[in-house]
């Protein structure tokens, strides 16, 4: 693969509810982001844009921030999915050799909508969507079958929310920096048993901008680009019923091609700091055991002791992950701004000491049927 | 032979959820709301750079990239540039409930503004309507802060238009 | 796929969730009520359903079901009504 | 560019108005299944997915993971691109865009809509802005219809001008291709006298809706060669996606976007003369009068020279730039597979597949897409990997 840069990023403060219009928050961090790249508009050959119309209300929701992003002046496309997937789709712009400079914005107003009403509508409409299902107790669904196959405790879990809502309070992008204790998350109102409200992320409006180019372009205009070294996505099968709900196989695979293409054979060693998709406590331990973290069922242990505490061997979420913010769509474009702001040392009382590669994920569908990871180098 | 059938009878399942949704106007299209519902007041945003006038007001012009923050009042009359009578019903998608028809959507070009806007005019006979006609809003005595209930619709300025073009 | 198979109506419930919180338009009950997975006896693949008849508290990971159709069916997914614990 | 990619296998379904007896993944198999038979591959050798519809017509989130049980992706990389009704030409380009960036070999693009299953203007008209447009903005045809009366107006076009596009496309239809919606012989006077649904656009004049799907294969040159003796090579793509406000597309007769996404595809393909190096032409043209006014945008006219263009009948079959042979939009649109159905016919074109639909020796192919707000897409496509 071809060498390209991250030379720019921009998120907003995500809030429970921002009163800017989708154009004004996607027009922010925009323009950030150019600020941060040392670039103007004129210089963006290409964007990407990541609006669903279902969390947007809109069909073709990209037409909102068109002209807020310029994507009215130059090749563009909407990826509707994860943030991860639109950084994804602009690196293949740049890639094929017929761009040099690519924008990707991903903004999200989930407080227009009802977040229920709408992961209801994910779910199968013949099957699926009369029982009720969205994406709280689906994810329930999931959180039981992977606490009892491996014996992982709800402690366990809430362990992870406490961790989270704590490395959020170094964060001032995140929506919720909390002080809680364990006991705090398992005494928080049930929602869907086993998972509670602490055991969830947050309805939060914000945006997210990257500015990514060629290697030649990138060196030339930036003194520190943070090298994008490996990518893959995939995904699982649709029907909850039909899946194993307690792995995630399509995780271990973008992982693996990810991993092969940056040249990563032991993850745990090479890699040293991961932001991923956390929207219940649950699904970051899940997600550290399909990135090889660590043996499948052993997540619990880890983190138990300690290793993926800021101090730990390897920090999961910093930024305080999709439990302190999460603006949909958003969320996995957040995760490789975390990681960029890592590895350029810029990330201040949160900064993991000597960061030189990061992990950034973004999941798609329900219960994580499909994922995207990214492996980033300084 | 009847199981079959019954086996090849497809069915399709009825689904009319809801979906509500509360649209955050935002910083500029809540300031035109406000001057419309407050001071019977059409208002929009001009580029410091190109001078032109957007209306509805939004943050950034599509030419120069720039934040707008001039806010300028633009005039309740100006010229329909074009419009189109629509006949046929659909589900209107904020209340739920079929359309009621028929309508004429006007598109216009407010005197003081460099963008057009989509309003509907007090006509729906098409031998009444050409494009150029001078058209004046209609504003609501009872405004509340809605784009198209504080103005009502749009009137063909018809005597002005006769005195014009009987010189 | 041609092969039609008649699988039980009963088989194991994978597992469940209680939903407490409610969200009217989109739920076919009032709150609580539970969920499950359950793979049907000849079936490889998991089924999500309502569960019934059973103390909310008393749902087990594992426990056999059976599934309790309506009385008048009309060609939906709730014709099933919801699993009920297998007495045996 | 970089890589060559071609098109090496083209599939759909038979499209209907309401396709009841099967399922959206349904839908989508049979068009992957005939577009994996086209190019002799089986699902295993597809290396990634891309899938696009509008997600309002089903009311289906997350169509990505939704299509695995109907695309057989089960554990593969699938990428979901959707931008209104440009989404089957953008997932076009999204599928050329994973083989040349050379993180994939051989990639699938799926397109479909299940029309039948929602109020297609009622889910169109919420892509306006609920504030300040939604409420008189009827769908696509209302700014449509006023583009027309515009370029009527300016350029001397007329009524029967369109009607002459509706008999060309509709007949072509009926004619040549088994796979199209309407298919109806039909004269420029049932046109003028059908109702008219938005003055001047009358009910034959304007595209219906269909349920239907769409899947092409795209490969890398390396691949392409193995797959088959005559890919469709990409060589121009281009697009431009300009306005945020519907009100501001008026008295815009000579579309700018398809312009300017023209520009671009034919700087890459190093076309200079459109009109001369284009053999035929598979148009994005949501209502006949668009046939009429857009011919310029795509430099095959002079400016105003749309209505001579038509009339004079160079764009029917047997004339020297052949317009929708397969019937194009106003026969067949299945929304988020129409963009798709372009560049998919127009490759049958250039690979001599075409059958029926045939445009004898044609080489070199021209596809559009058009929606959002007056946005466009354009293909270029090629029976050799450059122009010489």
């Amino acid at each position: 693969m071809d060498r390209v840069g991250i030379i720019g990023i921009a998120q907003t403060k995500y809030a429970r509810y921002n009163p800017a219009s989708h154009a004004e928050l996607a027009y922010e961090v925009t323009v950030r982001a150019l600020e941060d790249a040392g670039l103007t508009i004129e210089d963006i050959d290409n964007t990407v844009t990541v609006c669903n119309d279902f969390w947007d209300g809109r069909t073709i929701s990209c037409m909102t921030i068109t002209e807020a992003t310029g994507s009215h002046r130059v090749p563009t496309t909407n990826v509707e999915g994860d943030g991860t997937y639109g950084a994804l789709m602009g690196l293949m712009h740049l890639l094929s050799g017929i761009h040099e400079i690519a924008l990707v914005v991903a903004q999200s107003k989930v407080s227009e909508g009802i977040p229920s009403v709408i992961t209801n509508a994910m779910f199968d409409p013949v099957y699926e969507r009369v029982l009720g299902l969205d994406a709280i107790n689906s994810a329930a669904l999931q959180m039981r079958s992977y606490m009892s196959k491996y014996g992982i405790s709800e402690e366990q879990c809430a362990r992870v929310s406490v961790k989270n809502h704590k490395n959020a309070k170094a964060n001032p992008y995140a929506h919720l920096p909390m002080d809680i204790t364990v006991d705090d998350v398992l005494k928080s109102r049930v929602l869907a048993d086993p998972i509670k409200l602490l055991d969830t992320s947050p309805i939060s409006d914000g945006a997210c901008a990257i500015i990514m180019a060629r290697e030649r372009t990138a060196k030339k205009r930036h003194a520190r680009p943070i090298w994008i070294r490996g990518v893959g996505h995939c995904t699982d099968l649709y029907h909850l019923g039909d899946r194993d709900l307690t792995e995630a196989p399509a995780l271990a695979l973008a992982a693996k091609k990810a991993y092969k293409m940056a040249g990563i054979h032991n993850p745990l060693k090479q890699i040293d700091v991961a932001e991923v998709y956390d929207a219940f406590s649950y699904m970051e331990l899940m997600w550290i055991e399909s990135l090889g973290f660590c043996e499948p069922g052993h997540a619990g242990e880890i983190v138990d002791s300690g290793m993926t505490e800021m101090n730990g061997a390897l920090p999961v979420n910093p930024s305080g992950g999709v439990l302190a913010a999460h603006a949909v769509q958003v969320a996995g474009l957040a995760r490789i701004a975390e990681v960029v702001l890592q590895l350029r040392g810029e990330a201040a009382s949160r900064q993991v000491e000597g960061a030189r590669v990061g992990l950034a994920h973004g999941i798609e569908g329900a219960c994580g049927q499909g994922h995207c990871v990214f492996i980033l180098e300084k | 032979m009847e199981e079959r059938k019954e086996a090849s009878e497809a069915l399709s399942i009825k689904c009319v959820a809801d979906m509500p949704y509360n649209y955050h106007a935002g910083f500029y299209y809540s300031r035109f709301l406000k001057e419309l519902r407050d001071n019977k007041r059409i208002i929009g945003v001009k580029c410091s750079k190109c001078h032109k006038v957007y209306v509805p007001p939004r943050i950034v012009c599509r030419d120069c990239f720039l934040k707008m923050e001039e806010f300028v009042p633009v005039s309740d009359t100006g010229t329909l540039l074009a419009f189109t009578i629509t006949n046929f019903s659909y589900i209107d998608t904020t209340t739920g409930e079929p359309k009621r028809i028929p309508f004429t959507a006007a598109f216009i070009r407010l005197d003081g503004a460099d963008s057009n806007i989509v309003h509907c005019l007090d006509e729906t006979d098409e031998r009444n309507i050409r494009a150029g006609m001078r058209v004046r809003a209609v504003f609501s005595n009872n405004r509340t802060g809605d784009y198209f209930h504080d103005i009502e619709y749009f009137s063909i300025m018809r005597r002005q238009n006769e005195e014009r073009q009987s010189p | 796929m041609s092969e039609w198979v008649e699988v039980s109506n009963t088989g194991t419930l994978l597992t469940y969730t209680v939903t407490r919180y409610a969200v009217p338009s989109i739920q076919p009950q009032k709150p609580p009520f539970a969920l499950g997975i359950i793979k049907l006896d000849g079936a490889d693949t998991g089924m999500v359903h309502l569960l019934g008849e059973v103390e909310l508290s008393a749902i087990r990971v594992g426990m056999r079901v059976k599934a309790v159709f309506e009385e008048v069916r009309q060609g939906s997914y709730l014709d099933i009504r919801y699993f009920k614990p297998l007495e045996i | 560019m970089k890589r060559l990619v071609g098109i090496v296998g083209v599939g759909q379904t038979h499209h209907k108005s309401r396709n009841a007896d099967c399922n959206g993944q349904e839908l989508i198999s049979i068009a992957v299944k005939r577009a994996l038979e086209d190019a002799e591959l089986t699902i295993a050798d597809i290396d990634a997915i891309v899938i696009g519809n509008m997600d309002h017509f089903e009311s289906i989130n997350c169509a990505d993971m939704w299509s695995v049980d109907g695309s057989g992706s089960y554990m593969k990389p699938i990428m979901k691109v959707t931008t209104g009704g440009t989404t089957g030409s953008a997932i076009g380009h999204a599928g050329f865009y994973h083989v040349a960036s050379g993180l994939f070999d051989t990639v699938l693009v799926i397109g479909w809509e299940q029309n039948s299953e929602s109020d297609t203007t009622a889910a169109i008209s919420t892509c306006f802005d609920p504030i300040t447009e939604r409420e008189y903005s009827a769908g696509a045809i209302g700014p449509l219809a006023a583009q027309y009366i515009a370029y009527m107006s300016k350029y001397g076009a007329t009524e029967e001008d369109a009607a002459l596009v509706s008999v060309r496309d509709h007949n072509n239809a009926a004619l040549y291709n088994p796979y199209a919606h309407l298919r109806q012989i039909i004269n420029v006077e049932d046109v003028m006298k059908s109702p008219y649904i938005s003055y001047p656009i009358k009910l034959l004049d304007m595209c219906p809706r269909t349920d239907g799907a769409c899947a092409v294969i795209f490969a890398s040159e390396k691949k392409a060669k193995r797959i088959t003796k005559t890919p469709a090579w990409i060589i121009g793509v281009g697009d431009c996606h300009i306005l945020v406000h519907l009100a501001d597309g008026i008295g815009l007769p000579n579309l700018p976007s398809l312009e300017n996404a023209a520009r671009q595809a034919y700087r890459m393909a190093g076309i200079n003369d459109p009109f001369n190096q284009i053999d035929v032409a598979e148009l994005y043209i949501p209502a006949s009068t668009a046939g009429v006014s857009w011919m310029e945008a795509l430099g095959l006219c002079e400016e105003g020279g749309g209505p001579r263009l038509i009339r004079s009948g160079i764009t029917n079959m047997g004339g020297k730039l052949p317009i929708n042979p397969s019937g194009g939009v106003l026969a067949t649109n299945p929304i988020g597979a129409t963009g798709l159905l372009r560049i998919g016919e127009a490759a049958l074109q250039v690979m001599g597949k075409a059958e029926k639909k045939q445009v004898e020796g044609a080489k070199v192919a021209l596809a559009t897409g058009f929606g959002g707000c007056f946005w466009s897409d354009v293909t270029v496509l090629s029976s050799s990997p450059s122009l010489e």
